[in-house]
């Protein structure tokens, strides 16, 4: 294997509908953040990983150009990361991988979206080509619709326990946010409010799904020599995982979902993780749908195909619960695309130094960070911990 | 130390329009640099493409659309947006990480199925200021030519005359989508498309769908006894307002210091033996020969007058024909270092360089007036 | 709370025209609806029946020139009811987007399914259950179009 | 673009809501006012055409504003005389880089107010360093346009 990554530090924006700034600015909040946090300086920096989801949600291409210098990066070598929903992960696995081939000390990894400034299911039905699959799939929630469908019926659960278990996830996270200083939808609701909430793809119901977000996040990662000579609490890279399938989308199972399966497979067998209820203490789950929720943990192995419901009823995944999962409230309250990803990783960083603040899980030291992408298409996996 | 990687085989389309579909041939361009080195789809380690959204066919996340015709159905990979180099460094980075063994690197651009690059390009623009005064690559070319003529003397002849080289190069070249031969009077008398830019000074617009398979020393010794080597890698970004920038000192110096610093090379004009430059400009395979330190600032026109960068010249520039003759957007820096590594293998035919070719370079740019620069040095 | 900014906003609203190759591939393919008949193809390493028709198996990396007609009846495997509108959307609500197993197939053809009311959410989850059997139902005027095929209505 | 075989037009629309900021705004306020703003960086005291939010050398955030100059000269430009996409009102067209007195970077811009329909009348007119200025739209509607063009200072 590679050499050993450290993750200095994190630097997020505030997220929300951004009409404040414009894109750029947004972007400069998580980068200056990042240099603030950790105390090194942007000339210390080797090179630069940019990235956002589907170029033209926001009416403007290739914008590594756009934010040349925000990021920093001019005079510097840039790459510019792009694999749909999961950029965010993928931009990570970019920082990680430059540092431990040996040809970077330290590099600067940022995501962004500015959600808001365009049409995110106009953009996102252009993922699908225009001979087949485009006239069939209402964006996102059509594909989340279908998979947790599927999935309930072919282990046979009673449609109002699934039910149940998404609104427990809904409203355990929505609180959750009050929690996260830079979260975006923060909202106190009811089971019935939940329930009740007008259908958008159905059985998905409108506080199922993610918002629409702006927002950035900013990432150093460095080679062990730079973490030792920086001399902070630094967290480490202990594994990373990804797989990607077929892009029509009836032609790989989405309930035993290899490619989730395989992403943590990979990322567990790296960082030596036998049983990941065990072994994990917080899981930064990708969670832009309840229902998804579900169905990761059983593909991450947290527990056994069909029990997800059960377990989260019963607890396991809440603040106090066995592994707590998404105590940020994760991308159900947050979710600027091309960054939430990021955050994730950000968000395991945070907990396993304990500098989570009031969602803290306390004494975490190995964490799960994950985002997914495409047509239900590609899982990433990064397990983040406190020693190297 | 960590083992080298090396190039072990590459496949590519022509340049001109196909009647394939792009995923069929994404399939078959990858199919084929997997046959030629022998090897199984189960063998490939990881899978790193390029391709840019507004360059594809109007299919967003477009790494979604070809993930499977890629190879890359249930593996590791992950896609680098417009620049194939990106990609390209980017799989040898995960190489010498040691997590792969062997990396297929995939530059997709089926430029027949987009607008004009000049639409496309118009969409780098930031909306408030750029975007309102009509600012799209050929314009920024546009003006970084006329000040490269106010301040350095060049001239119209000069530009023409690196059309004529290029052309006439691609003329030997099968992949080649511009295949004519011309004269310095008919560049000149081509229509003004972007006054002082001529059309036959502007790059075509055409597919380019390419597959390199990369793998580490000894696998690489195991799959061909020819691998090429990768010797050093470099890039920089400018400013993104064109008028933040001197348009004429570019990035390019500080991506060429880096590549040449990881290659341990000195002297560039002596050491490299081939050079494949990214000229979607005529002009700017001038200016670029200057960054690159094949020549003094301001000397680029007499460099091209001495013959020095034509085939038997001693710093031979764009042998396939360069961009001018081939401009696949986002493949286009893959393009050129498949014809380096095709010269450092004596594999190119035609126009295979009588000399014995060890080095080789391979440059690309993209954004306005070369925002972004990389570059890529290989050898036997 | 989001507060109330002063803050000029630029709309606009962006057209790119693209033109995207059917290919030999596609080409068979549509002809193929146009005449009622639905293709796959069929991989010769791994034998399965691939539709839509396609030029290659993804995962057994080889090419699939063996084509087969395919059955017009199969297996609702899943299914999403829309209800929402947003910008752009090429189909309107409601309608429910499927993925449907034809006899003999080993993929999942996505595609629609109808013939019944789709304005009661509660009336199409009491109908519209996953194995039932579903066949193609055609337009009348056909232009070698995916929706040539109307939709898939469940078998009575 | 007619072709021997077949294709599908596949035409990308996406609505989209920029938001201008609070750089942008005041800067588009000072349009509308016929003034061109520019902010100066505190740290190596340059002066940035459009007013911006942060110094592209130094990335400082940059607040102090500074109604800039409307007279400067031409750096290079560009010649038109035939439509294209995004073609800010209709051929022939000269965009320019400019440099405004008493900035440090060009303003991107258009020249105007001469005979444009021959490119060698242009040529003679328009060179490096020719002093221009701008003219304004009457109405004015906070956009990069209210200034028509830069016309040659005669």
């Amino acid at each position: 294997m590679g050499k050993p990554v450290a993750i200095i530090g994190s630097g997020q924006t505030h997220h929300g509908r951004r009409f404040d700034v414009t894109y750029p600015e947004l972007v400069k909040e998580a980068v200056d953040a990042v240099f603030e946090n950790t105390g090194l300086s942007p000339d210390d920096i080797d090179g630069v990983v940019s990235g956002t989801m589907p170029s033209m949600m926001e009416g403007v291409a290739l914008t590594h150009f756009y934010f040349a210098d925000v990021l920093r990066s001019v005079g510097k070598p840039i790459l510019k990361t792009e694999t749909c929903g999961s950029t965010g992960i993928s931009l990570a696995f970019t920082g990680y991988y430059w540092v431990a081939s040996g040809m970077a000390d330290l590099i600067l990894v940022v995501g962004s979206e500015k959600m808001n400034e365009g049409d995110s299911q106009a953009t996102m039905t252009t993922v699908l080509e225009p001979f087949y699959q485009r006239f069939f799939i209402s964006g996102a929630p059509g594909i989340f619709s279908m998979q947790s469908q599927e999935w309930s019926v072919r282990f046979g659960i009673p449609e109002d326990k699934v039910r149940a278990a998404a609104t427990r996830i809904s409203l355990d996270h929505h609180n959750d946010a009050f929690d996260n200083p830079y979260a975006h939808i923060k909202k106190k609701l009811t089971e019935d409010e939940i329930n009740n909430a007008r259908i958008i793809t159905y059985p998905v119901r409108l506080w199922d799904v993610c918002p629409n977000s702006d927002g950035a996040c900013a990432m150093i990662f460095a080679s062990e020599k730079m973490a030792n000579k920086i001399g902070k609490k630094v967290s480490w890279v202990k594994g990373l995982g990804y797989s990607g399938e077929e892009y029509w989308f009836g032609d790989s199972d989405k309930v035993r979902w290899q490619c989730a399966i395989d992403a943590a497979r990979q990322a567990y067998d790296m960082a030596g993780i036998k049983n990941p209820r065990k072994e994990l203490d917080v899981a930064e789950v990708y969670n832009p749908f309840t229902f998804q929720e579900l169905l990761f943990y059983e593909c991450f192995g947290f527990c056994d195909f069909g029990k997800a419901c059960d377990l989260t009823l019963q607890g396991t995944f809440s603040r106090e619960g066995e592994l707590p999962c998404d105590p940020s409230g994760g991308t159900l309250c947050t979710n600027p695309i091309g960054a939430t990803g990021l955050n994730r990783v950000a968000e395991a960083a945070l907990q396993v130094t304990g500098q989570a603040g009031d969602h803290q899980i306390s004494g975490a030291k190995m964490a799960l960070a994950h985002a997914m992408g495409g047509v239900d298409q590609y899982n990433g996996v990064m397990i983040i911990g406190s020693e190297k | 130390m960590a083992q080298r990687v090396g190039i072990v085989e590459v496949a590519m389309t022509p340049g001109a329009e196909s009647k394939d579909n792009f995923l069929d041939q994404i399939f078959k361009v990858s199919k084929e640099v997997l046959d030629k080195a022998g090897i199984t789809r189960d063998d490939v380690g990881t899978v790193i493409s390029a391709s840019s959204d507004v360059f594809h066919g109007g299919v967003s996340c477009a790494n979604s659309y070809y993930w499977d015709a890629g190879a890359a159905f249930l593996k590791n990979g992950s896609r680098q947006d417009g620049e194939s180099l990106f990609a390209f460094i980017y799989a040898v980075m995960r190489i010498l990480s040691g997590s792969y063994d062997s990396a297929l690197v995939l530059g997709l651009c089926k430029g027949s199925e987009n607008p004009e690059d000049d639409m496309i390009t118009h969409f780098f623009t930031d909306p408030f200021y750029q975007r309102q005064l009509g600012l799209n690559e050929t314009v920024a070319a546009a003006l970084q030519k006329r000040e490269y003529m106010d301040r350095y003397g060049i001239t119209e002849e000069q530009c023409a005359g690196v059309v004529v080289k290029n052309l006439e190069n691609a003329l030997r070249n099968p992949y080649a989508h511009i295949k004519k031969k011309v004269k310095i009077d008919d560049v000149l008398a081509s229509n003004v498309v972007m006054d002082p830019l001529r059309s036959m000074e502007c790059a075509p617009k055409s597919e380019g769908i390419i597959a390199m398979l990369l793998a580490k020393e000894d696998l690489a010794k195991k799959l061909t006894d020819k691998p090429v080597w990768f010797k050093g890698y470099g890039s920089s970004i400018d400013s993104f307002y064109l008028g933040d920038r001197d348009l004429l000192e570019g990035q390019l110096k500080n991506a060429a210091k880096r590549a040449y610093d990881a290659a341990g090379i000195k002297d560039p004009r002596k050491e490299i033996d081939v050079a494949e430059v990214c000229e979607p400009y005529a002009f700017q395979e001038m200016l670029w020969c200057e960054d690159l330190g094949f020549c003094e600032r301001g000397e680029g026109g007499k460099l091209l007058e001495s013959g020095a960068t034509q085939m038997n010249g001693d710093i031979p520039v764009n042998p396939s024909g360069g961009v001018l003759a081939m401009n696949p957007y986002v493949s286009r820096g893959l393009y050129r270092l498949a014809e380096g590594f095709l010269q450092v293998r004596s594999q190119a035919g035609e126009r295979q360089l009588d000399k014995q070719v060890n080095t080789a370079l391979a440059h690309s740019t993209h954004g306005f007036a070369g925002q972004c620069h990389a570059v890529a040095i290989i050898g036997s | 709370m989001e507060k109330k900014l002063d803050y000029m906003i630029l709309t606009d609203e962006i057209a790119i025209p693209y033109e995207n190759a059917y290919g030999p591939t596609w080409t068979r393919f549509f002809k193929g609806l146009k005449e009622e008949i639905i293709y796959g193809t069929r991989c010769p390493k791994c034998g399965r029946v691939l539709v839509p028709a396609r030029s290659f198996c993804s995962r057994c990396f080889v090419e699939t020139d063996n084509w087969v007609e395919v059955s017009q009846e199969g297996a609702l495997i899943s299914w999403a009811l829309t209800e929402y509108e947003y910008f752009g959307m090429p189909t309107k609500p409601p309608f429910i987007g499927a993925l449907i197993k034809l006899d003999g197939t080993d993929t999942n053809f996505l595609h629609l399914i109808g013939g019944i009311d789709l304005s009661d959410p509660e009336y199409v989850r009491e109908t519209v259950k996953n194995g039932m059997k579903v066949k193609a139902v055609w337009k009348e005027e056909k232009e070698g179009h995916i929706l040539d095929i109307k939709y898939f209505a469940p078998v009575k | 673009m007619k072709k021997d075989f077949n294709t599908l037009s596949n035409v990308i629309r996406l609505p989209h809501k920029y938001a201008a900021g609070p750089t942008f705004t005041r800067f588009y306020n000072g349009l509308k006012e016929g003034k061109i703003y520019g902010t100066i960086c505190p740290s190596c005291k340059k002066v940035f055409v459009p007013a911006r939010s942060y110094c592209p050398d130094c990335l400082k955030n940059l607040d102090e504003w500074v109604e800039v100059s409307q007279e400067g000269e031409v750096v290079a430009w560009a010649y038109s005389d035939r439509e294209f996409f995004g073609m800010p009102g209709k051929p022939p067209v000269v965009i320019a880089l400019i440099k405004l007195d008493g900035t440090d970077c060009n303003f991107l811009h258009l020249v105007g107010g001469i005979k444009m329909e021959n490119p060698d009348e242009v040529k003679s007119v328009i060179k490096k360093g020719t002093r221009v200025r701008a003219a304004w739209n009457d109405e004015k509607r906070g956009h990069m346009l209210d200034i028509r063009y830069f016309e040659p200072v005669s």
